[in-house]
């Protein structure tokens, strides 16, 4: 089934539900100014037309992709504009779909398949982590995967089961694999822009939650000499007392928490990690050796979740100075739950605060 | 399209009795009532989403009314009310799932004979394929029946499913609502041959095609298949070819993707208002009939919006005790610090 | 392709090297011991042949598992034994496997079936996660699933692409799972005969490149009144300045180590991890607050690894006590090599000596 | 079986000429003795395993033959060393991943135009379609073909690619080697239906049983589907009935599953023979001739081995170096530590 999102999150609810169904505005843009206002729908929309523009070879499809634009609306308006030899219906096969992107790829194309939800991208593991991963070690680099896979990822819009899954501990054990995930408008367009210029398979995990909350895009960040590529983590908000570790619709709630915690004096530092392989260990040990302390923040399931690779990599590289473990706040060890549950399990203000009190009240012995 | 052979013993499957018939109607009507009514409680705010069957109440009344409660098992999608409903499902506790109660609905799947409600495209084509040989291996002439789509026959698992079928010769019917469209996608650019029964010639498996807005037809395909798959001749393939009237679900814009004419031309008859016809003619039925039918379906939608309104979450703590048979120390752990952090105890 | 064990190591050159088309030998017990010596083929055999001797609901099946016993002999003589019904070959299709064992449960049969290698569990995926995984829960309880699938896992036998791959941390980040690994025959025929009676599905990975080394098995072990049935880690080897965490063929390697350690004076404790979800945290913990110290060591890439879990759980559990930050030695980030490079790729001796090393040299500061 | 349309302007594909059927019977020769000797090969230790393609020399020759490999692709599965022979790949980068030097092998598939070589049974049928697909929105005239067996026919990808070519309209040949066995399964209890080109029908793709030991057939039958394929008609598929005369692979041991008689009933007559009697019967070739395409088979076959023996292993810094394009800073440094402890530098 498709996602619920919009009957949940009804327009005069809440900020977050623009209605999908709403053609893309204009980016509301102030005269002279390279900052727009855009929701994450309308950023990644951009993002993939721009790419469309710029990459003849770059080619758009998927389950509803084309005439509907995606049940997301991430491809309004590419297939009337690109024409539908650019951006395309499939039929109803995720195998198919990323079997085929290997194969486009192998032909010198650029292949930006949608998987509709994220658990609709358990029956293409098979040719993501065994033919789209392996390809280019297999033939020593003859044939390489420029293949940016996008998934609709994470939970929180009380859609139906399958459709609010967190797959990156799976895909980021992958060799071959590449992993990223935005957390805003900004990150969502220099994020898509950069993953789908790559030369290697990429895994695109847009959180569902956030595609209709607005922000400001700076459409030049990624051009200006200073600024580099959007490669490695970002601090998204300073603080000295303990670091939030954290990506996708995360990183929103964390900032919500450092927000509260501050009111109580606790300063807290809030890294969006952004890519998830590669990981970047340098920012995590930089944080953490100023703060001394950290949580990381996921919705997946606590077990074998990528929470722990990053808490690791923590302890390995601040051991010296960490004054306490770093903790996990994440989903429980159970399938994800229905709409009415939801909340119980996606980690809340309420779990993460007290996994900073945790941290913060943490004596030796 | 007909491959299916007669049974050996010569006799077709019953005809229906003019009550059966009066209660097939009186089905259509229920669930016609009740899958109009959820669409209205979305909008309302009472569940937070559904999707519709409007038009394929003949395919899903017709063949779930074959199905023997006592004995067989039906492995539905996400859209199989009509099934459910005529099978005698609770109907609240089937409409939880829609309420975001509990994925795959609170009916108990074994008293009910009807699988949880599935929301992978084509997830349960191969569990209806291991019950069944199950049934073989047990000596047992139960029958599994599998619900699935236009769209879903894309899947591999739909192929994996009618090769073993065929290969262990496994009583099972797959029963696949063409209804013309996967979300905004037309069966013409889905099913290449443009038949999902055309394929069961490719395994060797006896399939028909049907009019899947003609419930009598429907009814006696799925009759044929059944004997047909008691008898231990292995599996068979039913088409019923019918039309998404609705969006894909209440999320869904159809017009962006179809006119309101495509929508006409598409539709064919409406299956209810053709039964009645059917119904009249013969003299079954008089419009007191259609009238208490339509009262008793309007007092059934009604009771089910008041078990659903009535209907409160689970309690958190089955998030946990629900994963095993036996739990683990892990989620005996997290399901205390749950209980500590978000019920403060 | 199927393995090409017998191959790589032909029996002149290996003790591991018994054909894998030898017969299963009778059992060599000493007259009126408990004990018999058996490779772990031959005990993972006999566990199957009781397993379906006790429980008429038991069936087995997969690819090549009834005529012909399995392309490593593991369901010999099986079908021979408890006829075609109960033991069968299926068509060519992972998913089909275990989408049929999900439909079988249903019907209250108890499946084993078998996944032919590691990497061909990637077809079969979504069944496993979405289906088998979540049935019963799904369904509240009413449709329990006993299955038990059987993966030949993990490497060292020259294999073909595909035939060398480690899933555990896949298996053990989905919610619903259980995972087991066996590293010597006795553990096997019990942990089999474990898994196989219980409710829930268990992921059984079975170490191929120890199927032809021999061991005592203790047959009564797991029915003796004390031993209580084999969950939990076990303790292998007793050491007291560093703890090696090891599963699968691991641990044979791991006790090699610690033999050569000894020689230079340093107490290597082994603990075999047996179950990979759920795991014996408290074991975890019980060993390192003993040593201080602790490496772990598997065959599967190191990035969102079951090392990190393990890592972070006795970072979590002995952070008061811990010398060093826990040590990974592990494979690399990188597709499992062909033949030639695999003894590159697998934690070797000498690295695994290299990972204690750094952890007893680790000075703070 | 043959549902394959004449070409729209009437003309079949060119018959080969007499130095051209000369070429087949020499490549059919020298594939014979390489795969021979790839068993000796592996039984004296010089390479670990091997799968051998005895008896399937017609079906792999005759349709690699047919390849043009200035612009078609070929996907091949782990046991089709005879089509890449007959597309003049060289032959020690191919058997190198039969000694484990590299999955895949070593030789470059982009000038050979054969991908890597496959190891998941049904792995490489998407690509094929893919890479077709391709072909189409670049408006060249170039075609796959991809390769599989009667086994790896039961996977839900073969399903998929089928459709999604026939949707498509993709230029995709399916070259199907039904060799009646996969490991120890046949095809009876394979293939429900009994052919895979039977299949064909239910996605409207046209289709050919052939005679898969007979090269000329086989070679037809290839060339006739790329001219389809190429005049923009969409997938064909070919099925080759051939025969695994040796065992799966140098590891398996078929005594346990087929006896010698059953062995001899199906084989079938001799591909390599067969073609040397219709050679003869021509007057195409003589003695003379067989005895030259013989020793230069044995020729290549120790110059193959010769060059296997002399094959290194590759430097163990490849394994970091060929994963990305771009590399990371998590195998820079796996990679500096892995030099440091493993080459001690
Ligand atoms: C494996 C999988 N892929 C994608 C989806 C998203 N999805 C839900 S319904 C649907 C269309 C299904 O079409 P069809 O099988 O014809 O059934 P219908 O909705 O018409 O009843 C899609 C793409 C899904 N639920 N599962
Ligand atoms: C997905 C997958 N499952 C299982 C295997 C193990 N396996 C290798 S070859 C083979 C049989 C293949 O039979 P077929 O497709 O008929 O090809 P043939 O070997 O006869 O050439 C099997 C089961 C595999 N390589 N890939
Ligand atoms: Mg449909
Ligand atoms: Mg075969």
């Amino acid at each position: 089934m498709t996602g619920f999102r919009q009957a949940q999150s009804p327009d005069a609810k809440s900020p977050e539900a623009q209605s999908p169904d709403a053609p893309s505005p204009d980016p509301e843009a102030p005269a002279g100014s390279h900052t727009v206002t855009l929701s994450m729908q309308q950023a990644l929309n951009r993002a993939l037309d721009e790419v469309l523009a710029e990459n003849p070879r770059a080619v758009i499809f998927g389950e509803d992709c084309g005439r509907l634009g995606g049940v997301f609306r991430i491809t309004d308006g590419l297939q009337a504009k690109h024409g539908a030899s650019r951006v395309f219906d499939t039929p109803l096969a995720e195998s198919g779909i990323l079997g085929m992107s290997v194969g486009l790829a192998m032909a010198g194309f650029h292949p930006i398949p949608e998987v509709q939800f994220d658990g609709f991208a358990y029956p293409a593991i098979n040719q993501i982590v065994c033919q789209m991963a392996r390809m280019n070690y297999r033939s020593r680099g003859a044939l390489p995967m420029p293949i940016t896979l996008r998934v609709p990822s994470f939970g929180g819009i009380r859609a139906p089961e399958h459709h609010s899954e967190s797959l990156e501990a799976l895909f980021a054990h992958v060799p071959g694999l590449k992993v990223v995930s935005p957390s805003n408008p900004h990150e969502a367009y220099h994020l898509l822009k950069y993953a789908a210029t790559r030369p290697d398979p990429v895994i695109f995990m847009e959180p569902k939650s956030r595609y209709w909350q607005k922000g400001d895009v700076d459409l030049r960040a990624a051009d200006t000499p200073d600024a580099g590529p959007p490669t490695g983590a970002k601090v998204m908000r300073h603080g000295r007392h303990i670091t939030l570790v954290a990506w996708g619709a995360m990183v929103a709630r964390c900032l919500q928490v450092a927000d509260l915690a501050a009111e109580d004096g606790i300063d807290v530092e809030v890294l969006d990690l952004r890519w998830l392989k590669p990981i970047d260990a340098e920012a995590l040990v930089a944080s953490v050796r100023k703060t001394r302390r950290a949580v990381v923040v996921h919705e997946a399931p606590l077990t074998s979740g990528l929470g722990a690779e990053v808490a690791q990599l923590i302890t390995q590289g601040c051991f010296d100075t960490l004054k306490a473990p770093v903790e996990r706040v994440t989903g429980f060890d159970v399938p994800y739950p229905s709409g009415d549950l939801e909340d119980e399990y996606i980690p809340n203000i309420d779990r993460i605060l007290f996994g900073i009190q945790r941290v913060l009240e943490y004596r030796r012995g | 399209m007909d491959t299916l052979p007669l049974p050996d013993d010569g006799t077709a499957a019953a005809p229906p009795t003019p009550d059966e018939l009066r209660e097939l109607y009186s089905l259509m009507a229920a669930v016609r009532r009740l899958d109009a009514s959820a669409v209205a409680w979305q909008r309302q705010g009472v569940i937070p989403g559904y999707a519709p069957e409007l038009g394929q109440e003949a395919a899903q009344v017709g063949s779930g009314y074959a199905v023997d409660t006592s004995r067989d098992f039906v492995f539905p999608t996400y859209r199989e009310m009509g099934v459910a409903r005529a099978m005698g499902v609770d109907m609240v506790e089937y409409m939880s799932t829609h309420k975001a109660t509990w994925h795959g609905g609170l009916y108990d799947p074994k008293t009910s004979r009807l699988a949880p409600i599935q929301a992978v495209v084509a997830g349960s084509v191969l569990h209806a394929v291991g019950w069944a040989h199950g049934q073989t291996l047990d000596g047992s002439d139960a029958v599994a029946m599998t619900y699935l789509g236009d769209g879903a026959s894309s899947q591999g698992d739909v192929h994996e499913a009618m090769n073993f079928a065929a290969v262990m010769k496994a009583p099972v019917v797959f029963f696949v609502q063409n209804n013309g469209w996967a979300i905004s996608v037309p069966t013409e650019r889905q099913v290449a041959g443009g038949s999902v029964a055309a394929r069961g010639a490719g395994y060797g498996i006896p399939a028909l095609q049907v009019d899947g807005n003609d419930v009598l037809a429907v009814l006696e395909a799925t009759r044929r298949a059944f004997v047909h798959c008691r008898s231990g001749n292995g599996p068979v393939i039913i088409e019923a070819m019918t039309y998404r009237r609705g969006p894909h679900s209440t999320s869904d814009d159809p017009g962006r993707y179809r006119s309101l004419d495509e929508e006409r031309d598409g539709a064919g008859e409406d299956p209810l208002r053709r039964f009645r016809q059917q119904l009249l003619s013969a003299g079954l039925a008089d419009e007191a009939f259609f009238a208490r039918a339509e009262a008793s379906a309007a007092a059934e939608a009604e009771m089910v919006r008041e078990g659903l309104e009535a209907l409160g979450p689970r309690p958190g703590s089955e998030m946990f005790d629900l994963v095993f048979q036996e739990t683990t120390p892990a989620l005996q752990s997290q399901s205390a610090s749950w209980r500590e952090e978000s019920e403060h105890v």
